[in-house]
């Protein structure tokens, strides 16, 4: 498809935007990603370990930031102040790189974001001159402030992180979709392909996922599985779908028949 | 002196951040590090020159989603 | 995709089948049914008025034999005996061509189909030498009853034809797939293209539909959501897809974190 | 002679199948024939003479799902 | 509730009716059963053990005929000619008693309704003087079929006996109540309470269960839940729901506001 | 039933919890109330119209504080303060009765709650020696901070306030069943008895409706299907239910068949 | 002669099926009997004289949904 | 003078709550009145007299979920 979506000043080629987590190794998250087709991928900030093998390779050998755009995520982070230092290391250690992707979550099972620290560590990072991208609930009213305080997409969650469960609010993100003028972009809780295409059917400008690849029996193969998924439901949206008809209505002319 | 490094306390001589890196093997490798909650551009790593008490936060890019 | 489907002796490239109903005229059906993919095309067979003018144009200009699978459908027969009728006028009227989509429906407005019938009027056409794909209820016994008879392929509709409902019932797809070796094809029902991929990740070998190409806004761009959503179904249920979480599960690892 | 034809009846003198579709122009089209109750393959449209109390069913393909 | 059913010549006070398997004794069967409030309780007939003590208990002890409406079923037969036997037995056995359920089920695990065995079934008994009421799949052409054969009700199945899935094909159970004038009674899929209040509020005329009492872990209490499940979907089809909304609208007034 | 709940100080004999809007006079109004067998029941504070005749009939007239547990609202308040000045008249207006529903939401459309306002609202409520039931989002963490706050009772959306879409979202609703101790009590969304009965038997301590009643062809006999649900579900809830199976399971005996 | 009950063969003396079912403790319980595939109604018990070969299924109600 | 009640303004002499509320039939129903913000109880309608530039909320109880 040649349909591009703009992400604050990035202009994405792929509306399927995966993570870097829960591969087994870091070849096998290579050829993943490359399946994907993807150009947003995310990764995580940790500690070095001071005593590691300076030959131990690197997620941004495989992840190359020269043909990918990295979104570095605050996942792990329970506060405002966390978040924001965690972006703040990402950009130097990404020469500077401005696009993150802001999460603030519970320390519950859930993972479930906590919507006042994400407003707040939304507030102080487009203050400080990056352009967020924020996970945040299905909460219709919360996502309006979030784009008011000039996040440069909102991304809902479709179900709880890792649950593979599916879209389980079409309608708080349809009503969303309805009121949002920046990108609107699942983020967790696919399972395998459908749930991506209904996200897109929705009208979704895209999705995030990466359990739902990592974790397939061929993570591989679903890659191409979600990239073919995204596509299909971008089209879908646009072309239009028949109306659903209480009754049924015959595709072969009922006249002319032999008799 | 001793300074805190990604939580845990160390005992080392007067030096810079860089002699610190380098020794650490760190040096050219891609990491940010913060120190006393700033963030210290690749560029000032030779200029900084450790301090007691400091507190340091060395990072790195890992998959997460 | 470089998978292959056997149907009797016909060998299948795409797991899409179409049909070639409701179009606005033959230029849209031909634009569709190539952006489809699709190498099964199926068709009716009426009365020819013979007062028309001989040049006017005809389906099989736009879909050759030489270049698709035609499908000649019995759409419209309320008996076994008028479906074998049209089947051996298909067989006459494309050559000897001997594959053929049997359906006997009921009058009623659920053009449900009327497996009695279907059941009487298979067995006519499996002795008489036709590959019989055949389309049924969702009923498990049904379905192993005509595999039995020799269909060689099994067509279950997946809710009321031109509805677009997408699958009513997914638990008796299931079973019918759990005990068929013959292909299993979901016929009718989808409306959009996440339908099409549930019906794939289900198991089944294929689908085969009309109006919700033909009734989309833009029939060509939904044939190609159509031809995609298939192929993600498909490699979605080879991949396996992750299981299903009652509770959420980081995509980042929760150590390593700066405090 | 009388013959019924897609459900009209036609009055015709008497003729072969062939000469009936060439006067109604379908010959060479992509037809096919029933004749009371049973094909007739093209190959013999010529031998075949029409009688009176025909029923014909003549066929082409249309769009269907 | 003081509306009734009429089933056949039977005028029913419950539109809740009970099997009587899965207890684990007859004192529980018997306090279930009550609880329930039914009138008509099915009962499955079985070879005498030739050996046993005369003085163990029988069901008919627990549920008397002459308080309840008896409903032998014919269980278990895969034959028209086995439960068409089954039938006679049962008439003989509650002297004269001619309302039966037929059931024709595969040997598959599904327990499938056979539905060409039960529409020959359903020919002979409706001959031989029984009031049938038919167990039968959700397809709306046996149902009619089964219907004009003269069966006293029809009752589809709502998912597979004993599953507790609940409804699984609304729409087909809908076509079915939109074209018999015969009593439809939803039979086997309901797993709790609001299954069953669904199926009424669709216009079903009562609801025949057994596992999901006798599963239950207090079968007694589930009984009690049942009994006014039926009575509150009844209810709320008689008084006709409100209207869904695509957007919310306001419960209180939103003029005279203070400011 | 027997059984009760206790929300704050209060002992409430009924888990249906009832509003008063929408209803075509006052004389529907307690006619419903009274066939819903709630004792809790809500109503609105607004301004009284200066010119009116003072003979006009009052709610309270008809829905006696003395027999009925008045719930007075804030619907229609946009901000945390107007919510504060109304519970503060609602209190003096019934003489110093202290239990208020909070709620606050947004202008649009979706009179979404505004979980910040309502947040701080709730802290001055409480600290004002109010008994606050608050209704909010479905989002688990501020639910958990509603009852950390004092709230005597948290009650989620469903679904939008007057849609009847049913519950929306069950997997939240669930998570904070897990996590609470206080009262939850789903309020808004339902739109008939099985909605209710489904909100039940998830485990919630309540429901509380207005539109579903008030807008049906007939209210006081829903008042009375949805006075049946809620006893259903919560019966339901407590007797257990049967496992859901992937198979069938025989309710007789398959053995001691006749052959 | 032998006569199978309920598909277990049994070798008796001659007798009616009153008494048979009298000496299984059966009678007087609620059952029906099955004799080469027809009902025999209680009411003929007492006439029915078993024969070499007869096939009978003796039932009573079980629990069943 | 004047005041605002339930949002529109009113000219009215000097005189006490209860007077004004009397005036208006207002009395003994089932009312809550604010002033300026506070709520005044109903004990103290007789006490309060208004002032130039009072602004009153006056509510009742109306159906409402």
């Amino acid at each position: 498809m040649t349909d591009t979506i703009q992400v604050g000043s990035y202009t994405l080629k792929s509306r399927l935007l995966v993570g870097t987590g829960k591969y087994r190794d870091l070849d096998e998250t290579g050829r993943a990603i490359e399946a994907s087709g993807a150009d947003v991928v995310t990764m995580a900030v940790r500690r070095t370990n001071l005593g590691q093998n300076p030959n131990e390779p690197n997620l941004l050998d495989v992840i190359s930031p020269d043909r990918y755009t990295l979104l570095p995520n605050t996942a792990g982070c329970h506060t405002a102040e966390d978040a924001v230092r965690t972006c703040r290391l990402a950009r130097e250690l990404l020469d500077g790189h401005n696009l993150v992707k802001l999460e603030v979550i519970s320390k519950s099972r859930t993972l479930y974001p906590d919507v006042v620290e994400t407003l707040s560590a939304a507030r102080t990072l487009v203050d400080d001159g990056f352009e967020v991208m924020v996970y945040t609930s299905d909460d219709p009213l919360i996502a309006l402030e979030l784009e008011a305080i000039g996040c440069v997409a909102v991304m809902p969650l479709g179900a709880p992180i890792g649950s593979g469960l599916g879209l389980q609010n079409p309608y708080n993100i349809r009503e969303i979709l309805d009121n949002l003028k920046v990108p609107v972009i699942v983020d967790a809780g696919v399972g395998t392909a459908s749930d991506a295409t209904v996200a897109m059917e929705l009208g979704c400008e895209g999705v995030l996922m990466n359990t739902a690849i990592a974790e397939a029996k061929d993570p591989v193969k679903m890659a191409r599985a979600m990239r073919l998924a995204i596509e299909s439901g971008r089209l879908a949206y646009e072309a239009g779908r028949m109306p659903r008809k209480r009754y049924a209505d015959a595709s072969s002319p009922e006249t002319g028949l032999i008799e | 002196m001793q300074i805190s490094v990604n939580g845990e306390v160390q005992t080392i001589g007067p030096q810079s951040l860089e002699t610190y890196l380098s020794d650490k093997s760190l040096l050219g490798r891609r990491i940010a590090v913060e120190r006393n909650g700033d963030i210290v551009p690749k560029s000032q790593f030779s200029e900084v020159i450790l301090e007691d008490g400091d507190v340091l936060e060395i990072v790195h890019a890992i998959g997460g989603g």
